[in-house]
């Protein structure tokens, strides 16, 4: 009974943690796809033909990642936007090989996430930010001591810690202290950032997420101690969060291709529009499922692919579009994607001034 | 000096786990259950002080008390609806996994009410920090109020529960409830009465634990349950004392063995020493031996 | 020959002297008597030969082998069974496999034939329930073989204690408080059975007992213990008319 | 009017009936024994009573208030102490703790005292133990403890299952002239005995109860004659 | 009366392998008619892990009556011995079901060894302080393997615990356990029919264990243990015995799981106290030493969120408000009463239609 309807629009399928101790993520993915598709629909559809939308929980689990894209493809789906999280995404690829069904993530990070062909990237790699990040520091001369604090039990944290890492030699500056905290235990930090002080670190690389950063923050104002915080894209929200006291991340740099504040038309109207919609600011991952979705739209319109084609025939003729178009999204302008499924994108160098985010440069 | 602080900030840590586990710690000690949700009343007590404190700006004392009037009658509901009709159940298992089931529930509905994102908690604590060796040294005003208000919780357990009628049915309870009813004590309304108790610490424990740690979520109480759960196990559970005890050391012990050891493996480390002492002390650090005479 | 010898026993706990040191010879063959007021010490003297506390000082000897210090189930399969004053079944199996269970070291075969229910599996199995029905019948416990052993009206609970103990091979058999709980009728019948035991499994007794009927019916010598010491010993009936077994224990 | 009156008791364990329809009465001031085998329903019969189990059908009349509905612990109160069957004493609580659990619903505590005192009297091993974890107690000692504690709430009337269960000879004389002291103190007794001699011997009248029901019932010296009963219970 | 018992034994036995293979004789007739939803295809490998897991924990639950909240921990064991040995040999054992049995051999061996590691001191431990130190171990597991890092290439294996730099590896070699990422690239040779297999045989170890002599002393010192010990059982080496057989059986499980997906990592939710205790839920809602009752609460309490998918957000909900529910239903005494009488009324009504109809 699905190939009728599946012929005649397009069914594309999310998956992510709306439950679970991940849900902020898959949550605001969720939303951010609603949004565009709704978008896209109220304007006519994808040359036409309008998109039907599901998304379906994986509590950040493999299996229950690859049981909802199970229950996706009993739907009908024809592309697939997900999983949000690495571990889940790789799990998912293997399934979607298979199938050769078209799979873009919007921000599962890790570099196994796209071994397959039909998987394509909207976020940076983890390598890429912990490199990117090195070399910026590096670059700008931010600092001479650097020290890293990291989430051992998070893929996100422990792929982009392990390149900064490994790019920090290469650079001007030392890393005096490492530390990590894990999922179990992510609410005290002030071993970590004693350890920090103690090696007299000027800047602290966060390669982590928001709720734990403005912990970090609260923890080390209280201990006056007050170095450069620098963060990756995860640190985006940071902002956002109910409640959060903005002067405490006074002056912390992060390097993310997304920033809530920022002042071009096309975020601050899918800003509004979040807001009114879901009652609160978007992080990072809603505008990377956002522009994930709109990035089909524009692969599909420049592969000519119609739902009739079937997951095969789309994902063969969406895949070969893909190292063709360059899409303007609230991530980045012009991204364009190598073969490989990776995004090329420009991060922009925030900093926080007056509770605002500021371009640096 | 770093050894200090990290003692100083071991301390601190550990007295929120104290706090969780006397409560935790009572309510086995009188229902003999695990109550695995204890962690997500405690949460929900945070989340009413968050909405009413921080989104309706009511005088946080008077929060304080709803939430604690909250927690109480919730907790006396929970245990009405889903564990007094398991009380004489054949396994004392099935309790324990209705427990979870609550935990799910209380989890699943406050993020359905709250959504996902995690909140930033304003401390209700006003105390200022204490700064020692010309500021090198602090000791939080959450810390001190938290330490304070776990002895004086403790210390008017122990008077509630050796000196007064009820405290004494409680006791009489926990050994045998046939028996306790024959001596007029009303067993279902000393459970109850336990869990009314144990939930309010729980609203209590919420409060410190997010003014301590400012961010709530919905899960925000899964893992100190869990962490409280232990620290009750390690100054042996039932023992009032023991949990304060258990939850200092267990802060403590995490917090060095990050400083000292290895920060990723610290969990592993804080549950090889609770291996460690329950296998030198079975019953925990002030666990009774009870021995069964043949 | 002296089936159990015991010299010099003695435990504390805490402050308490519950056992003083005590001795005792029982010979092979013969039932004997252990009675005393409640708290004298009967049921520790019981745990100490069954190894469930260390005596502080003192000795045992089984069949002329000291024993003393080791552990319960050493001291079961050097041939001490008992059962318990206060009822202590499997409760949640039947009444034959608790007796299944006594026959644990008797019958034996590998953990291999089990699960892969090799013949030697299925003929010492067919063994054990052969055997097993076969105790069950000296206690005419056989009718209820399948039955769950907490069913059991209390009477019978305890014998069932005494056949699994049987099931176990013991050269000596303690028995601690057999005919509490049950009625006059059923103390007598029971007293037919602890005899029988005796004689057809050529089985030492050693029995506590507050029933005075069973004590002057079946046993043939007693020790009084009174504070842990022994206060006297000898046979049944010059015991009972001691006038100080009689002032501490009896009651006029 | 009657005490304690029991009217058509029937009492089932999910599908097994234990009671099949038992009335019987016991009086102001009376010592009643219930005597039967092993597994007639003599305990079931107390519990019912004491409200620790439900009855399907019949009625449990104490002081003119019908208590079959009653939960457990407001009987207590209302003066009905119950000895259990096994003691159930508090085993990690001191014998002194113990008894002064039995004073739960007293308030005043200059009988507390005086009961105190009085248990003590009678059972001086209770005080040399007092501050003993009650679960190390042997047998006997619990008996005692489990007498005591019920002794403590100074009840209008006690229920006593097996009281001399486990107890030396001498105990149990003990036992029972405790059980004549409280008689003679005005405290009804309902007694159940597997010792039905001294049972008997003891109370003004006496049931037999059979497999859930009542077969006998009449003076207790009466029924001592009783060729039925003699050859049934006292073993002769 | 005794033949009648056994018999009655082996029927019991015999009806529960007939419902696990009648099960699967349908699920394949369903696969192969194309009804079978993607879905619930899918589910099929996981619900086979999750129903081994259950039978092995009510060896210890049911059977052994400890409570352990550390089962996930054994199974974490056999998912990373498992898929590690397969990630290794995919090059050399070229025969996929030897390699796949291989590594399920080996995943059982491993957590039966951690399992005998473990009871050893622990099992002295009663009630919920064996419960609390299993699941420490389960955590220490978790947390070990979130740390390590374990590489190959032709000089043979590298392991670390900081990070895949650190392993020191020449260029074409490959990480196969990357930290929190867990292991990738294994080969995905799980079905339904291995699944299946290995149920049986689970049931069969369990079944065969308790109706033997070994499982009678282990029953006995679950239902007293100074009796037990008074009969000259040895308490200690049956306590192990019940044990690491279940932690075996679980590692067993774990490397079958393993094998099912491209990437598995050692989180909360899967491998940590959280899935333990998921599986304690199964034992006990089937019924405590029930095998038939765990299978199917295992298969019920997985399907049941996965079918609830099209409420969204509430599914999670729902789905604790079921398990509550079900929980009373199963377990409280008023309930049950409700139910014998409910019986009783079906019984009876139904004889006296007979009556009727004759
Ligand atoms: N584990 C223990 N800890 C402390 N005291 C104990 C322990 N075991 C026994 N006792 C004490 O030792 C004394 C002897 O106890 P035991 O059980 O041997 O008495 P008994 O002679 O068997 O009495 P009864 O006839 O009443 O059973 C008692 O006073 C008892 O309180
Ligand atoms: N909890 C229970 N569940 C099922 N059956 C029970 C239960 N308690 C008692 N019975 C059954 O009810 C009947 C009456 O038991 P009850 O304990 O009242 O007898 P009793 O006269 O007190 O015997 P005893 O002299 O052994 O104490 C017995 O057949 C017994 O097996
Ligand atoms: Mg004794
Ligand atoms: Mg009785």
């Amino acid at each position: 009974g699905n190939t009728e309807t599946a012929a005649t629009t397009w069914k594309i399928g999310g998956i992510g943690p709306v439950t679970g101790d991940a849900s902020v993520y898959g949550q605001a993915v969720k939303n951010g796809m609603e949004l565009a598709i709704n978008e896209i629909n109220e304007a006519g559809g994808i040359s036409g033909v309008q998109i039907e939308y599901n998304f379906q929980d994986d509590e950040c689990d493999n299996e229950k990642s690859v049981n909802a894209y199970n229950a996706l493809k009993d739907w009908g789906m024809n592309i697939l936007v997900g999983s949000v999280t690495s571990g889940c995404c790789i799990a998912v690829t293997a399934e979607t090989a298979k199938d050769n069904m078209f799979q873009l993530t919007p921000s599962g990070s890790s570099v196994d996430c796209i071994i397959n062909d039909n998987v394509f990237q909207v976020c940076f790699t983890d390598p890429n930010q912990g490199i990117g990040a090195a070399q910026y520091i590096g670059a700008n001369g931010l600092a001479t001591k650097v020290a890293v604090i990291y989430n051992s039990s998070d893929v996100y944290s422990t792929g982009i810690y392990e390149k900064f890492n490994a790019e920090a030699a290469n650079q001007d500056f030392e890393i005096v202290s490492t530390s990590a905290f894990t999922n179990d235990s992510k609410s005290d930090f002030t071993v970590q950032l004693q350890q920090a002080k103690d090696a007299g670190a000027e800047l602290v690389f966060l390669p982590i997420y928001a709720q734990e950063a403005s912990l970090i923050l609260t923890q080390a104002a209280a201990m006056d101690f007050a170095p450069t915080f620098f963060g990756c894209d995860g640190l985006d929200g940071i902002l956002a969060i109910e409640n959060f006291d903005p002067s405490l991340a006074e002056g912390v740099i992060l390097l993310t291709p997304f920033v809530a504040d920022a002042e071009d038309e096309m975020t601050q109207n899918f800003v509004s529009k979040y807001v009114e919609s879901y009652g609160e600011t978007p992080n990072q991952f809603a505008a990377d499922a956002y522009d994930a979705v709109y990035t089909i739209k524009a692969a599909i319109e420049a592969s000519g692919a119609t739902p009739a084609d079937g997951i095969s025939g789309i994902c063969d003729k969406m895949t070969g579009a893909m190292t063709t178009i360059s899409v303007d999204g609230l991530t980045g302008t012009g991204m364009t994607w190598a073969a490989t499924g990776e995004v090329a994108k420009e991060p922009k160098a925030m900093v926080i001034v007056n509770g605002e985010y500021t371009n640096l440069q | 000096m770093s050894l200090i602080s990290y003692v100083i900030n071991g301390i601190s840590l550990g007295s929120v786990y104290a706090i969780i586990a006397l409560g935790y710690s009572m309510v086995y000690g009188i229902a003999k259950m695990l109550n695995f949700a204890h962690g997500d009343v405690i949460m929900v007590g945070g989340f009413v002080v968050y909405t009413m404190a921080s989104g309706l700006g009511i005088n946080p004392i008077l929060s304080i008390l709803c939430s604690m009037a909250f927690c109480t009658v919730l907790g006396m509901t929970i245990e009405r609806i889903a564990y007094r009709p398991l009380r004489n159940a054949a396994s004392s298992l099935a309790v324990l996994i209705t427990a979870i089931g609550v935990s799910y529930f209380l989890q699943n509905i406050a993020l359905i009410i709250y959504g996902s994102s995690p909140k930033a908690f304003t401390s209700v604590v006003t105390i200022p920090s204490l700064k020692l060796a010309d500021g090198a040294l602090t000791i939080s005003g959450e810390t001190i109020v938290t330490i304070v208000a776990c002895i004086i919780i403790m210390v008017v357990l122990m008077l509630f529960i050796n000196k007064t009628k009820a405290g004494q049915a409680m006791l009489a309870v926990s050994e045998d409830k046939g028996a306790a009813a024959l001596m007029g004590i009303n067993v279902n309304g000393t459970i109850a009465l336990t869990f009314a108790i144990g939930s309010a610490l729980a609203a209590i424990a919420g409060v410190l634990l997010c003014s301590a740690y400012p961010s709530l979520s919905p899960y925000t109480g899964a893992m100190p349950g869990i962490k409280a759960f232990v620290a009750a196990v390690f100054g042996g559970i039932g023992s009032i004392p023991g949990a304060l005890i258990g939850g200092i050391l267990l802060g403590l012990i995490e917090i060095l063995s990050k400083a000292y050891i290895s920060s990723q493996l610290s969990d592993a480390i804080v549950f090889a020493v609770l291996i460690v002492v329950l296998l030198v002390k079975p019953t925990g650090i002030l666990g009774k031996q009870i021995q069964e005479k043949v | 020959m002296a089936m159990l010898e015991v010299t010099n026993l003695s435990i504390s706990f805490g402050g308490l002297r519950a056992v003083d040191d005590f001795s005792i010879t029982i010979n092979e063959g013969e039932l004997y008597g252990l009675i005393g007021p409640n708290g004298a010490g009967k049921t520790t003297v019981f745990n100490l030969l069954t190894g469930v506390y260390k005596p502080d000082e003192g000795h045992i000897l089984l069949g002329g082998k000291d024993i003393t210090g080791q552990k319960t189930i050493e001291i079961n399969r050097e041939g001490i069974a008992r059962t318990f004053q206060n009822i202590r079944l499997f409760k949640e199996m039947t009444v034959q496999e608790n007796v299944m269970v006594g026959l644990h070291n008797q019958i034996r075969y590998s953990t291999l034939a089990s699960i892969f229910k090799l013949p030697s599996y299925r003929k010492a199995e067919k063994e054990m329930r052969e055997r097993s029905l076969e105790l069950l019948k000296v206690f005419d416990l056989d009718k209820e073989a399948d039955t769950l052993a907490s069913n059991l009206p209390y009477g019978k609970q305890r014998k069932l204690e005494i056949a699994r103990a049987l099931a176990t091979n013991p050269k000596l058999l303690l028995l601690d408080e057999p005919a509490a709980g049950m009625n006059p009728n059923e103390t007598i019948e029971l007293m037919k059975t602890i005899r029988f035991v005796r004689d057809k499994f050529k089985m030492t007794i050693l029995l506590i007992e507050h029933d005075m009927k069973l004590v002057s019916g079946i046993c043939e010598e007693l020790t009084v213990l009174n504070f842990g010491h022994v206060l006297c010993k000898g046979e049944t009936k010059e015991v009972l008319n001691n006038p100080e077994v009689i002032k501490a224990y009896l009651g006029e | 009017m009657a005490m304690l009156e029991v009217k058509d008791l029937e009492v089932y364990y999910g599908m097994i009936q234990a009671i099949k329809g038992v009335s019987f009465e016991v009086n102001q001031g009376e010592v009643i024994a219930l005597i039967g085998a092993n597994g007639a329903g003599k305990t079931t019969i107390l519990h019912t009573i004491t409200g620790l189990i439900q009855p399907k059908q019949g009625s449990v009349v104490f002081e003119g208030t019908d208590i079959t509905k009653v939960p457990g612990h407001k009987i207590v109160s209302m003066g009905m102490a119950h000895v259990p069957e096994g003691r159930r004493v508090f085993a990690n609580l001191s014998v002194y703790q113990n008894l002064k659990m039995g004073a739960y619903i007293q308030k005043d505590k200059n009988e507390i005292a005086k009961n105190l005192e009085m248990i003590y009297k009678h059972f001086p091993r209770l005080e040399e133990r007092k501050n003993q974890m009650a679960g190390t107690l042997s047998g006997g000692e619990q008996q005692m403890l489990a007498m005591g504690r019920a002794l403590m709430s100074s009840p209008k009337m006690i229920l006593m299952d097996e009281p001399s269960m486990g107890l030396s000879p001498l105990l149990v004389k003990e036992v029972f002239s405790i059980i004549e002291f409280c008689h003679e103190s005005g405290i009804t007794i309902l007694l159940v005995e597997q010792n039905a001699k001294m049972a008997l011997g003891i109370a003004d009248r006496a049931y037999v109860l059979e497999t859930g029901k009542i077969t006998l019932t009449g003076d207790a010296k009466e029924l001592m004659e009783d060729e039925n009963v003699k050859k049934a219970y006292l073993g002769v | 009366m005794k033949r009648l018992l056994q018999s009655k034994e082996t029927k019991k036995t015999l009806i529960t392998f007939g419902i696990v293979i009648i099960t699967y004789i349908i699920v394949e007739i369903l696969m192969l008619c194309g009804l079978l939803s993607n879905q619930l295809q899918g589910l099929l490998v996981p619900i086979c892990y999750y129903v081994m897991l259950a039978i092995s924990l009510n060896l210890t639950v049911g059977i052994l009556g400890e409570l352990s909240l550390g089962h996930a921990g054994f199974a974490c064991v056999g998912v990373f011995t498992g898929t590690v040995f397969s990630i290794c040999m995919q090059n050399v054992i070229a025969a996929s079901w030897i390699r796949f049995a291989l590594a399920i051999i080996l995943g059982a061996l491993f957590a039966g060894i951690v399992g005998i590691l473990i009871g050893l001191p622990v099992l002295r431990l009663k009630g919920d302080y064996l419960a609390i130190v299993t699941l420490a171990f389960c955590e220490i597991i978790k947390n070990v393997i979130n740390v390590i890092y374990l590489g190959k290439d032709s000089q043979g294996l590298h392991i670390s615990t900081t990070d895949t730099t650190a392993l020191g590896m020449e260029p074409e070699g490959v990480v196969i356990i990357k930290g929190a990422q867990g292991v990738t690239g294994m080969p995905q040779d799980a079905n339904f029919t291995i699944g299946i297999l290995l149920i049986l045989i689970t049931l069969f170890i369990v079944l065969n264990l308790v109706h033997s002599r070994d499982g009678r002393a282990i029953m006995a010192i679950r239902d007293n243990l100074i009796a037990a010990e008074s009969v000259g059982i040895n308490i200690t080496k049956y306590k192990l015995m019940a044990f690491s057989i279940s932690a075996a059986l679980a590692g067993a499980a774990g490397a079958y799981y393993g094998h099912n997906f491209n990437n598995i990592k050692a989180a909360t939710n899967n491998f940590g106290y959280n899935m333990s205790i998921m599986v304690l839920v199964f034992v006990v809602l089937g019924g405590i030493g029930n095998m038939r009752g765990s299978i199917i609460a295992a298969v019920l309490l997985t399907l049941l969120p996965e079918m609830l998918r099209g409420i969204s957000e509430y599914r999670l909900l729902i789905y604790s408000i079921v398990l509550i529910g079900m929980m009373l239903f199963n377990w409280s005494p008023k309930a049950q009463a409700w139910k014998e009488k409910m019986k009783v009324r079906i019984l009876g009504k139904l004889k006296k239609n007979q009556k009727e109809v004759q």
